[in-house]
C-alpha cells in the first residue's frame, strides 16, 4: 500500500493524478468534504484547490455535478435529472409552518435569539420547533449574545446549505433586497430605543449578523 | 365552538344569517392563525396594496371588529388577541387625536410605522420562506453519492527510541546484574558473616549453656522472614565456630532449642 | 415498470441526455443498477447499453469507473486509489522499556538468541517484544546457532543502524567505556560453555558476537 503522506522527498504527483483523487475521495462521500480533509488525505505536496477547478469544469453539464458548499465540495445529481430517482427519493419530514418560517428567520437573520424570532413572527415560538430543526441538523447554536442574560442564538448548519443547494449563506435567495429594504434590520419598537441605547447591544447583533452573512 | 342557534342566551340570535355567513368568511376559524401579527398580515392583503401604503388606521379598525365579531361568536380568543385589540385601540386614539404635547413617548405615526414594519418583515420571510422550500432540496431533487465508501480511520503507531534510550536501557541491565542481589537481600537477609561477627563478641560472656535464640540480635525476631534468615545464620555461624573449637553446642530432643557454651579452654580455663 | 403509452410521443431524448441520465442513476444509487431497471427508469426508447457503453469510454483512467458487477452497473474507485479511503494517523511513542532493553540487548550482543537476551535482562522476555522489534524492522532472524536445540538468533538490521545514525553495529557509542567499566562482561550461569565456536560458517556472526561480549 502506498504511504504517500510522509513521503515529502517526492514530488507532488501530477495534477492530472490529483483530479483522479480529488474524484475518488469526493465520490466515495455522501457528505461534503472539506478542503482541508482532502489536502490531509492526499499526497504531500497536492494542491486539491487547484485539482476542483478543473475537475469541476470537467463536470460541467455532465448528469454529476461537483459543488461547492463553504469550504467543502461534494458530487450532487444534476437537479434537471430528479424526475429519474423516484427510487432514492427520501421522505423529508414535512415541516410544520411555523417550522418553516423559523428556519427561515434563522437562516437570514442568523445569529438570532429566540426572543428576536418570536419578536418577527409575533408568536411565541414552541421549544419543539426550533428541536425539530436542531434535530434535522439545519439548525445550531451559535455564539451567545453579548447582552444582558447572554442568551443563545441559532444559526443554519453547513448540512443547511447542502440541502438547498447553497454555496454559503450568502446564497440565500433576496437576501440582498431584503437587506436594503432594511428588513433584516433589529429594529426595536418605538418607546424601547432608550433602554437599548444604553448597552451597546445593537451594534454588537448587527455586527455579529454581518460576520456571519457576508 | 357555540352554535348561537342552540344557545339559549336572546342576544345570539340577533344576528341575522347574513352577518353570521359574513363573519365566518372572515373567521372561519381563529386556529388557522398563528398569532395577532398573522392576524393582520392577512387582514392587510385584502387592501390589495403595497405594506409600506398600508393604512394602519383602516388595518386596526379590521382587527377590531374582528375581534368584536369573534367575541360575539364566542370563539375562545387567546389573550394575545385581545391584548393586540387594546394596544391597537390605542394606536388609533393617538392616530385620530392631535398629538398632545404635555404627553411623553412615541407618536402614533412612529408606533404605526413600526406595525407596518414589523407586516412587512413577517411578509418578507414567509416570502423568503417559500422561496427557500421551492428550491431544489437534496434528496428530492438532487442526490447525494449513493454507495458511499467509509474512510477507515488507520491509526498508525510508530515506535521510536534515541541511541541515549538504547545506552541507557543498556547500562540499567548490566547495573541491575551486579548491584541487585545487595540491594535486594539486605534487608530481610543475615548473613553468616554478619552472624559469626557478632557471635564472636558474645561467646566470651557464656560460660554455661544458652538458647542459640538468644543471640539473635534485637529487630529480628519481629518478623518471620528475618528471624528465619537470622536463625539460619547464626546456626551456621555457631557450627563454624564449634567447628574452630570455640563452642560446643548440643540440642536435648527433637525440635527442643539449640543451646551453645564456650567451650572450656585445653588450658583448664574456663 | 415504464409506461411507455404515454413517452410514445415524445422521440427518445439524445444520446448526450442518455449518458447525462445514467450516469445520475449509477451515482445516486445505493446498489448496482441493472441494464432492465436502467430501462424502467428511463423515458421511452432510450437505449442505455448504448449509453454505458460511451460512459464508459468517459470514466477510463478516471478516480471512478464504472464497473460491471454481474449484469447491473456500478461506480466504483479506482482500484489504485484505495489507499485514499484510509485516513492514517501517525502517533508517534516511546518504546517501552522491556523493547528498548531487548533492543539493545541484541545490538552489543548479535547474534543473541532469546535465552541468552532472557539470562541477560533477567526476566522473560515476551514473544510480542520481540515480535515489534521485528516488525518495525529494527531485528530480525540470525543464522540459527549449531548448538543442541539449534536456537534462532537475532540480529540488529540495516535500518536500526540507519535510525541511530550508525554505521555497523561495532560503533555503538559508549561500547568501549561500557567494557572499560565492567559492564559488558557476560556471565554465562555456571556449568555452560562460554561459547560455541564449533562452526565456521558462523565466523562473522561469533566475532561480532565475541566483540560484544568480551
Amino acid at each position: 500500500m502506498a504511504k504517500p503522506e510522509n513521503d515529502s522527498l517526492f514530488e507532488a504527483p501530477p495534477m492530472g493524478e490529483q483530479e483522479r483523487m480529488v474524484e475518488a475521495i469526493l465520490f466515495a462521500s455522501a457528505d461534503p468534504v472539506s478542503l482541508k480533509e482532502l489536502i490531509g488525505r492526499m499526497p504531500h505536496g497536492s494542491d486539491p484547490a487547484e485539482a476542483i477547478v478543473y475537475l469541476r469544469k470537467k463536470y460541467e453539464g455532465r448528469g454529476v455535478h461537483l459543488v461547492k458548499i463553504e469550504d467543502a465540495y461534494a458530487f450532487r445529481t444534476a437537479p434537471d435529472l430528479g424526475f429519474l430517482m423516484q427510487k432514492e427519493t427520501v421522505e423529508v419530514r414535512k415541516l410544520s409552518r411555523a417550522a418553516i418560517e423559523t428556519l427561515a428567520i434563522v437562516a437570514y437573520h442568523q445569529p438570532v435569539t429566540r426572543a428576536e424570532i418570536e419578536e418577527i413572527r409575533g408568536v411565541s415560538v414552541s421549544r419543539g420547533t426550533i428541536d425539530q430543526l436542531i434535530d434535522m441538523e439545519w439548525v445550531r447554536f451559535g455564539r451567545r449574545r453579548m447582552t444582558p442574560g447572554r442568551p443563545a442564538t441559532f444559526v443554519v448548519t453547513q448540512e443547511f446549505l447542502d440541502h438547498f443547494g447553497l454555496e454559503n449563506s450568502r446564497d440565500l435567495p433576496g437576501l440582498k433586497e431584503l437587506r436594503a429594504a432594511g428588513l433584516l434590520e433589529n429594529r426595536p419598537p418605538p418607546g424601547t430605543e432608550v433602554l437599548d441605547d444604553e448597552d451597546d447591544a445593537d451594534d454588537d447583533q448587527v455586527e455579529m449578523f454581518e460576520e456571519g452573512t457576508e | 365552538m357555540s352554535d348561537p342557534d342552540f344557545d339559549t342566551d336572546g342576544e345570539s340570535t340577533v344576528l341575522s344569517v347574513s352577518d353570521r355567513v359574513a363573519a365566518e368568511a372572515l373567521i372561519v376559524d381563529v386556529g388557522a392563525y398563528e398569532g395577532p401579527l398573522d392576524l393582520l398580515l392577512t387582514l392587510s392583503r385584502t387592501q390589495k396594496v403595497d405594506l409600506r401604503q398600508i393604512s394602519i388606521l383602516a388595518l386596526a379598525e379590521q382587527y377590531l371588529a374582528f375581534v368584536d365579531k369573534a367575541k360575539e361568536l364566542r370563539l375562545e380568543l387567546a389573550a394575545d388577541y385581545l391584548v393586540m385589540a387594546a394596544w391597537l385601540a390605542f394606536l388609533k386614539s393617538r392616530l385620530l387625536l392631535p398629538p398632545d404635547p404635555q404627553e411623553d413617548g412615541p407618536s402614533g405615526e412612529e408606533l404605526a410605522a413600526h406595525l407596518a414594519f414589523q407586516l412587512e418583515r413577517l411578509a418578507a420571510m414567509r416570502d423568503v420562506a417559500a422561496k427557500l422550500m421551492g428550491r431544489d432540496q437534496l434528496g428530492r431533487d438532487f442526490f447525494a453519492r449513493g454507495i458511499t465508501e467509509d474512510v477507515q480511520r488507520v491509526r498508525k503507531i510508530t515506535y521510536t527510541a534515541s541511541l541515549l534510550d538504547l545506552m541507557q536501557g543498556y547500562a540499567r541491565i548490566r547495573t541491575k546484574d551486579d548491584f541487585r542481589p545487595f540491594v535486594m537481600d539486605r534487608e530481610a537477609v543475615m548473613t553468616m558473616e554478619q552472624a559469626l561477627d557478632r557471635m564472636r563478641g558474645m561467646i566470651g560472656f557464656a560460660g554455661d549453656w544458652t538458647d542459640l535464640s538468644s543471640y539473635l540480635p534485637d529487630g529480628w525476631n519481629s518478623d518471620s522472614v528475618r528471624t528465619r534468615s537470622s536463625t539460619a545464620a547464626t546456626f551456621a555461624a555457631s557450627l563454624e565456630l564449634v567447628k574452630e573449637g570455640k563452642i560446643e553446642i548440643r540440642q536435648g530432643d527433637m525440635f527442643a532449642p539449640i543451646q551453645v557454651r564456650k567451650r572450656a579452654d585445653p588450658d583448664g580455663k574456663t
